[in-house]
């Protein structure tokens, strides 16, 4: 019951925070707030008992990106030019959006429902068997460097990719941007 | 007694939160986010003795670390326009 | 019986601390500018948040665990003043002038 | 060298205290992760300068952090009954004050000890003088009589 009420409860202050975040017109203050969002978020995983997920909404939601964020407005401005204005068409888009997703979630199986298809799978395996099989006492530590290696292979590559992509962005941009000052000195 | 401090933490959590979309500056947002930071560390606490356990508090503790160093490099980046080597290091490199 | 002086005792500090941490909100709400609003921050950083973190020491008795939370105290200790002091100085330095009581300028405190 | 011997027993050692594991294979884990977290400390150049951190007496400075759990205890009492007050009795001053500690560690210590009472907050600090954002007169007059100075000052070698 409690549990339910703080879900709800940082549901909410996401609601809330999502909100602000489109009506704040000042770029920085819209890139902390989004901090803040992502350390809900976080702790909504927590309280879902998706400690690691937690782990990585934390150190990539609310600590890496909102660096990126601010590397990215310090080549740009820090404020939101164009005023937005109220389109029908796509407003009317995004609420079939939600309505359709929203409807599709009726058909999946209550939240916390043991007898899931998704609970009678492989998970009682992992669950039982890794301690014995793989060895470390983090059953997702099992499953994602031993039963799911190489697809976590891959996405490994993949978030390294993008990372030395940005990186190779915000550098470049800088670099180029600091020279003309050291021939004016 | 800890649904009590979740219910104060959570209460906490709003009036922040009205300071960081009121906050007429900059300054006022970044402040209400280093607290509300403080408040999920403590709200993740409070729930891992709630559901009795507290071996969550790992993630409370990379939070705080967490928090801490993004509002300093924010701060870097406000204090020098941007997140390279500090003002000093800069200083040496224009002299030498 | 030492068992309920602990659990008393430790009832205390959660309630004091949820206490704080609201004044702190309230505060932050209700003070007028930046600077003093730094102060409000202060009181859920120091003693919200340790009396918290303190009765949940008592609540975990003598484990791991009871690490964990003083590394976490010890920890907001260290970190809350050198993150208060740098806001103060970015501040300070991006410009914005505290609105002060004596000197009679109050027009110099830009909201 | 010998700074990253200690910063690898130290961060071993903390390994140790969180993990709670003492098994052959993940203890190696936790050693080989020590190991990389010295290396990097040492390519990103950390981790030979920090020397002098711990030229404090010891035992004084245990009592000066019970002398400022209590004054933490006082001024927070204060500026809550400031908070919760209708008329908001405050008269936010900003002065500059003197600093006669030796070291940096010294100063950093004192700064943060004003900016962790609240009521007072240090928000800069130029060669012998902080620059304190007081709430009101009282805890502005606290910084000016200069006992916490002065006791910072006595935990110095």
């Amino acid at each position: 019951m409690i549990e339910v009420l703080i879900d709800e409860a940082v549901l909410g202050l996401m609601l809330i925070i999502a909100v602000g975040v489109l009506y704040q017109r000042n770029l920085f203050a819209a890139a902390m707030l989004t901090s803040i969002y992502s350390l809900l978020a976080a702790a909504l995983f927590v309280v879902m008992d998706a400690v690691d997920v937690a782990f990585t909404e934390a150190s990539v939601g609310a600590g890496i990106s909102i660096i990126l964020a601010l590397g990215a407005l310090a080549l740009t401005c820090g404020e939101q030019k164009a005023r937005p204005v109220f389109a029908l068409g796509p407003f009317l888009l995004v609420l079939l959006t939600g309505a359709v997703l929203i409807y599709g979630t009726s058909d999946m199986p209550a939240y916390g429902d043991a007898s899931a298809p998704i609970h009678r799978h492989v998970a009682p395996r992992y669950l039982e068997d890794s301690r014995g099989e793989v060895g470390p006492p983090n059953v997702v530590t099992s499953v994602l460097a031993s039963y799911r290696g190489y697809d976590t292979l891959g996405e490994t590559v993949v978030i390294f990719t993008a990372g030395v992509g940005v990186l190779a962005l915000l550098g470049r941009r800088r670099r180029k941007a600091a020279k003309p000052a050291e021939e004016e000195a | 007694m800890f649904a009590a401090a979740i219910l104060a933490i959570i209460v906490t959590m709003l009036l922040i939160l009205a300071r960081a979309l009121l906050g007429p500056t900059v300054w006022d947002c970044i402040l209400a986010i280093n607290s509300f930071g403080t408040l999920t560390v403590l709200l993740i606490a409070a729930h891992g003795f709630l559901m009795e356990r507290p071996e969550f508090l790992d993630i409370a503790l990379v939070y705080a670390l967490i928090n801490f160093i993004g509002i300093i490099a924010v701060l870097k980046f406000f204090e020098y326009g941007d997140l390279g080597p500090g003002k000093r290091a800069r200083l040496d490199e224009d002299q030498g | 019986m030492l068992e309920m002086a602990r659990d008393l005792l430790s009832w205390a500090f959660i309630l004091g601390g949820g206490f704080f941490l609201i004044v702190g909100g309230i505060g932050l709400l209700r003070l007028p500018d930046f600077f003093t609003r730094l102060h409000a921050a202060g009181i859920i950083d120091t003693m919200g948040a340790e009396l918290m973190l303190a009765g949940f020491v008592l609540q975990a008795g003598f484990s791991l665990v009871t690490v964990k939370l003083l590394l976490i105290v010890l920890f907001i200790m260290f970190t809350s003043p050198t993150a208060a002091h740098a806001l103060a100085k970015a501040a300070l330095h991006g410009g914005y002038k505290p609105r002060l009581a004596t000197g009679g300028d109050d027009d110099r405190g830009s909201d | 060298m010998l700074h990253a011997i200690y910063l690898g027993l130290a961060s071993f050692s903390l390994w140790l205290l969180l993990s709670g594991y003492f098994e052959i294979f993940l203890l190696s884990l936790g050693l080989l992760s020590t190991c990389l977290v010295v290396y990097i400390a040492r390519r990103m150049d950390v981790a030979d300068h920090e020397g002098r951190s711990l030229h404090m007496h010891v035992f004084r400075l245990f009592g000066y952090w019970a002398w400022l759990g209590m004054e933490i205890v006082k001024a927070n009492l204060d500026v809550t009954r400031r908070i919760l007050d209708p008329r908001l009795p405050i008269s936010p001053e900003v002065f500059w004050s003197p600093v006669t500690q030796g070291s940096e560690v010294g100063r950093v210590a004192y700064a943060n000890s004003i900016t962790l009472t609240p009521g007072t907050v240090a928000i800069d600090l130029e060669g012998d003088e902080v620059e304190v954002h007081a709430l009101n007169r009282e805890a502005a007059d606290g910084v000016r009589s200069g006992e916490m100075d002065r006791k910072v000052t006595a935990l110095d070698l």
